[in-house]
């Protein structure tokens, strides 16, 4: 097939009213995070209507893993959403494991939710800095990286990685924590505990990125659960929808954690959604760090795992929202199918809603608040 | 009245704000987070996790542990690794022994998933603290692990 | 600075004595323009380098340390690299004003430099409508801007532009009205006497209360009237880009950089002649050494600028509603109750002198 | 709601008529909840299973999918509001897509399913009346298995780029310079 053909644009056919006219946002904008392209309707200076056009790094990664084994999908998933990766290994190593009925040791679970919860704080770092700059404060994203830095360092030295870790397999993690692993995140701990009042007085307290926030990109409770809104998204409407909370998994159900709600529905619920995150996050590591069992850090698997024939789904909450992995397995070596049911697509498709109507500022301060990964948007 | 607790909350917040940078920026001496990269390559040491390259370590007798099992062949999703082997005859036995001729491993192909060191049953191929992968001709990062007229060390069995 | 003073006195003796007065003077000033122009061309840059150098030490970074020694030439080299570039350009675009546009901006920031008083001598046109004159000058850069903007042929570059003639003409009335609080004290536009009137106490002094007012007022619509954070409205690039700039490139690009940092500079230099003094130095310390002054006024203007610049790198930008808000219901009635304040306490004789 | 209780409401919307009537008078009143005879269901309408899975399983015929959907959303005690996962499957003979619901109030989940044997020209009913959510997946299924969505508001490829040729998630799909197959 040539592939010349298939890089041909898009075309748009839209009837535009006179005053109306038509934008191009992205793929290659500031705002977008990546390479998504907004077809924008606007009157002025005020949204008529946006319409998300995806794709542009579709990998098709549910069709790679039809060829490929169950050990080898894990790092594939590293490369959906790749800022909250280790969440995504675990989805599927929770999976096969569910689907294998193996017990995995004590351990392995607390380990797991442990780099989970480092994961998601990282994560609402770069969140965090990046949404300051889509406002304009150019300076949050220093300050919010220098902070994931110290996660990274902490992933690096026990997975190997920082970014894409694998450090999952179906039956326990790869290697056992580094021995520095327990000191650091407890530096860490200490440290961020007094960085996020900083985030606060430098973000979220000031007057203008209040009135950015306030009152904007409202989103109720009813279209937050009719669009399939997860994570800090749904949460930031009132609808509670925590996956740790309602289906919990690893290590989770022998933590004590509040789910952050907030009941607004606009742009600033939104973000204090994720700045509570970041503090109960901060509760479970400690819960957990002083109190991992000891045991193995893996269970051995056969090296050709075959999944009984069947369906089998197992959610997890990522840093953007809930993540489900869906298998169907015929028996063989490899998945017949797998779905991941991404938090990303359901999280755009309420764009349009929630983005018309306002200004082109505020359609980017909202786009930051629903915190887009595109990798895990397209997969 | 609130027109006036308004520009005063305002301007609080945003002195508040301003305090923050500067307090930042009296520090800026020593809290600099960024690192000059290419000055510190003496002092810049990866964790010993940290996942390079994959490599095969060589003794003083250039022999290597791999016996061509082909397993992380298998393992690779991306077919980073191919093994071009061949059945030989051990002059003092007189059997036929699977031996590695060549074991080649495509850098640019690797995602760096590990799955291949794992798979190892013999630790013949471990991870490498290389970060300077950068080249100027793609085919200088298809590269052969087993040194030229090395053999596999006695003893290793998979 | 008698050694120079007696430079451009000889330079002039000399000029006068070889041409006619009309060709002397004309040749005269032309010589001046161009000594301005290369000394702030070079001064911009050292602007730049500065913005860079602060943000960075306010963003945990170390900024640009490589070229020169400790990164002086950075600015120098990308501006060398500016000037090598080709200069691109859409299809559709209305040539001449595109073309146009950035000379607009740079011109129209230059000439404001005309008037300032760096010391007692050192000022290039001392007219009597001074303060008149600069405002003036500093709303005419936006012309620019717009034709730049629409002259693109992108929407992007248009909604920047729009937005920046809203923007300056709403905030350049705050501009004028806090530097007419001043007015009322000094009695004068001319930039000569107002410094004059300072040396009885710089006039953020002699007006206390309206004075502070005024300046807070003039920094927030200056900083506005430059387009700088927090009120880059006209390039934000997380929404537009670029903003009006979008299709520049080369070193029509580098003159609307350029033309951003030199008003920052003016607006600096304008509250430092205003509100603190010029060339004066505090409590008269150094007035035996008069040509000290250039010093004194860069360091004045110099601790503005950094003002602005920790502005800009503190705060989030405003939406343009919001924009407009700032200005219309509190700027300017604040402004208008603080004229009535300064006349109330011009008319009492409640002004604090040294 | 447990998945028995679940299994003898649902079935009771669809009571077991002649085969192939398309069930029209649907008892307005619940009482039919009570009757706990699953027989009753129409088994050409629709059919229940738990087996290798760990849902309550409903296969319904596409005539019935918008039917039933719409009264799994609406009914006060079913209340699926949520639809949390919408996948596109070929299933070598057949396609089909897979419904996964949760009730955010009783927290109950269900599977359902719904295939076609059409291949040439697949189409089921839209849902994204029901769940908006469901608009932009049935878009990605359009997309990658072909299957057309009647009614749907805005259906054209939201990943592929115009003119595709092929549905790339089916299991016939060629693509000799894409793909690479072990």
């Amino acid at each position: 097939m040539p592939l010349r053909k298939k890089m041909e644009p898009k075309t748009v056919n839209n009837n535009f009213k006179s005053e109306e006219y038509f934008i191009n946002m992205g793929p290659q904008h500031p705002a977008t995070h990546g390479v998504l392209r907004l077809l924008l309707t606007i009157d002025g200076e005020i949204i008529k209507k946006v319409e998300p056009d995806l794709g542009y790094i579709h990998r098709s990664i549910e069709k790679m893993c039809e060829r490929d084994s169950y050990q080898q999908i894990v790092h594939l998933t590293d490369r959906m959403d790749y800022l909250s990766s280790h969440i995504n290994n675990e989805a599927v190593c929770l999976t096969v494991e569910n689907a294998l009925q193996l017990e995995v040791p004590e351990r392995v679970k607390v380990i797991r939710t442990i780099i989970g919860e480092l994961t998601r704080i990282a994560s609402h770092c770069l969140w965090w800095g990046v949404m300051g700059m889509d406002v304009g404060a150019l300076t949050t994203y220093f300050y919010g990286f220098r902070d994931r830095e110290m996660i990274n360092d902490i992933f690096e030295e026990t997975c190997g990685a920082r970014l894409t870790m694998n450090y999952n397999i179906p039956g326990g993690v790869m290697y056992d924590i580094h021995p520095n692993f327990i000191q650091r995140t407890k530096d860490f701990v200490k440290h961020f505990k007094t960085k996020i009042p900083e985030y606060d007085r430098l973000l979220t307290g000031n007057v203008i990125f209040q009135k950015r926030m306030k009152g904007v990109g409202i989103l109720s409770k009813e279209d937050a659960i009719s669009f399939g809104a997860s994570g800090p998204v749904g949460r930031g409407s009132g609808y509670s929808c925590d996956v740790r909370k309602h289906h919990p998994y690893s290590a989770l159900d022998k933590v004590t954690f509040n789910e952050s709600l907030k009941t607004a529905g606009d742009s600033l619920a939104r973000y204090e959604v994720r700045i509570m995150e970041m503090w109960e996050s901060l509760s479970i590591i400690e819960q957990l760090i002083d109190n991992i069992p000891e045991g193995d850090y893996k269970v051995a698997t056969n090296a050709v795992i075959k999944l009984p024939k069947g369906e089998y789904y197992q959610k997890v909450e990522t840093a953007r929202g809930e993540l489900g992995v869906y298998m169907v397995s015929t028996g063989t070596k490899n998945p017949y199918r797998v779905k991941f049911r991404s938090p990303g697509l359901s999280n755009i498709s309420l764009l349009n809603h929630i983005a018309v109507g306002g200004k082109i500022g505020d359609l980017v301060a909202t786009m930051a608040t629903l915190d887009i990964v595109v990798p895990d948007i397209d997969r | 009245m609130s027109y006036f607790s308004n520009i005063y909350k305002g301007v609080k917040t945003l002195l508040t704000g301003m305090s923050v940078t500067g307090k930042v920026f009296l520090n800026s001496r020593k809290g600099s987070i960024t690192q000059q990269y290419p000055d510190n390559r003496e002092t810049l040491k990866m964790f010993d996790r940290f996942r390079g390259e994959v490599v095969m370590p060589h003794d003083e007798n250039n022999e290597h542990r791999c016996t061509g099992c082909q397993k992380c062949e298998i393992a690779c999703p991306n077919g980073s690794i191919e093994i071009i082997w061949d059945r030989k005859v051990n002059p003092e036995t007189g059997k036929k022994k699977k031996e590695i001729d060549q074991h080649i491993y495509h850098l640019g192909l690797c995602t760096m998933c590990g799955l291949c060191i794992e798979a190892c049953p013999t630790d013949a191929i471990v991870w490498a603290q290389n970060y300077e992968n950068s080249v100027f001709d793609r085919s200088h990062l298809t590269k052969v692990l087993n040194q030229p007229g090395s053999k596999l060390m006695d003893g290793v069995e998979d | 600075m008698n050694i120079s003073l007696s430079i451009t006195k000889t330079i002039h003796e000399w000029l006068f004595s070889i041409m006619s007065e009309t060709a002397a003077s004309i040749t005269e000033m032309i010589l001046i323009a161009t000594v301005y122009l290369a000394v702030f061309a070079v001064f911009g840059l050292y602007l730049v380098l500065l913005e860079r150098k602060v943000a960075a030490w306010f963003q945990l970074r170390l900024g640009p340390n490589r070229v020169g020694f400790k990164g002086l030439f950075q600015t120098m080299a990308d501006a060398l690299k500016l000037v090598s570039k080709e200069l691109t350009g859409t299809v559709k675009a209305d040539k001449f004003l595109y073309n146009l546009a950035p000379y607009f901006v740079i011109v129209s920031a230059l000439m404001a430099l005309a008037v300032f008083p760096f010391t007692q001598e050192f000022q290039a046109f001392d007219i009597n409508i001074g303060i008149f004159f600069l405002i003036a000058i500093s709303s005419i850069g936006v012309i620019g801007i717009l034709m730049g903007g629409w002259a693109s042929n992108n929407k992007f570059a248009l909604i920047g532009a729009m937005r920046s003639g809203v923007q300056t003409i709403s905030y350049e009335l705050s501009v004028g009205l806090s530097l007419l609080t001043m007015v009322l004290i000094t009695g004068s536009l001319q930039l000569s006497e107002i410094v004059e009137v300072q040396k009885s106490g710089w006039l953020i002094i002699q007006g206390h209360i309206p004075a502070i007012i005024a300046f807070m007022v003039y920094m927030i619509a200056g900083t506005a009237e430059t387009n700088r954070a927090p009120f880059d409205m006209v390039e934000a690039e997380s929404e537009l880009g670029a903003g009006f700039h979008t299709e520049y490139s080369g070193m029509k690009f580098a003159y609307f950089f350029l033309a951003e940092f030199i008003n920052m500079f003016i607006i600096a230099a304008i509250a430092t002649t205003i509100f603190f003094g010029a060339w004066l130095s505090p409590f008269g310390i150094t007035e035996s050494i008069p040509w000290l002054g250039v010093f004194w006024f860069l360091g004045k203007t110099l601790v503005i600028v950094f003002l602005m610049m920790w502005f800009r790198w503190t705060f989030p930008r405003l939406r343009v509603d919001q924009l407009l808000t700032l200005e219309w219901k509190y700027l300017l009635p604040i402004n208008l109750v603080n004229i009535v304040i300064m006349a109330f306490v011009v008319w009492q004789n409640l002004i604090i002198q040294l | 709601m447990n998945n028995n209780e679940l299994q003898n409401l649902i079935g009771s919307w669809f009571p077991n008529q002649e085969a192939n009537k398309v069930v029209e008078t649907v008892p307005e009143t619940e009482e039919g909840a009570e009757i706990k005879v699953p027989e009753t269901v129409n088994p050409s309408l629709l059919s229940f299973s738990e087996e290798g899975s760990q849902f309550l399983n409903i296969a319904v015929k596409k005539e019935q999918l918008h039917d039933l959907m719409k009264r799994l959303k609406e009914n006060p005690e079913t209340n699926f509001d949520y639809l949390f996962c919408l996948t596109g499957m070929d299933w070598g003979k057949e396609l089909g897509i897979v419904y996964h619901l949760e009730s955010t109030k009783y927290r109950h989940q269900l599977v359902v399913r719904v295939n076609t044997d059409n291949r040439e020209n697949p189409n089921f009913d839209t849902v994204c009346d029901i769940w908006k959510t469901a608009e932009f997946h049935e878009r990605e299924v359009f997309d990658f298995f072909g299957i057309k969505f009647n009614n749907h508001p805005n259906l054209k490829y939201l990943f592929l780029t115009e003119g595709w040729e092929g549905y790339p998630l089916r299991k016939d799909y060629v693509d000799e310079v894409n793909m690479v197959i072990k």
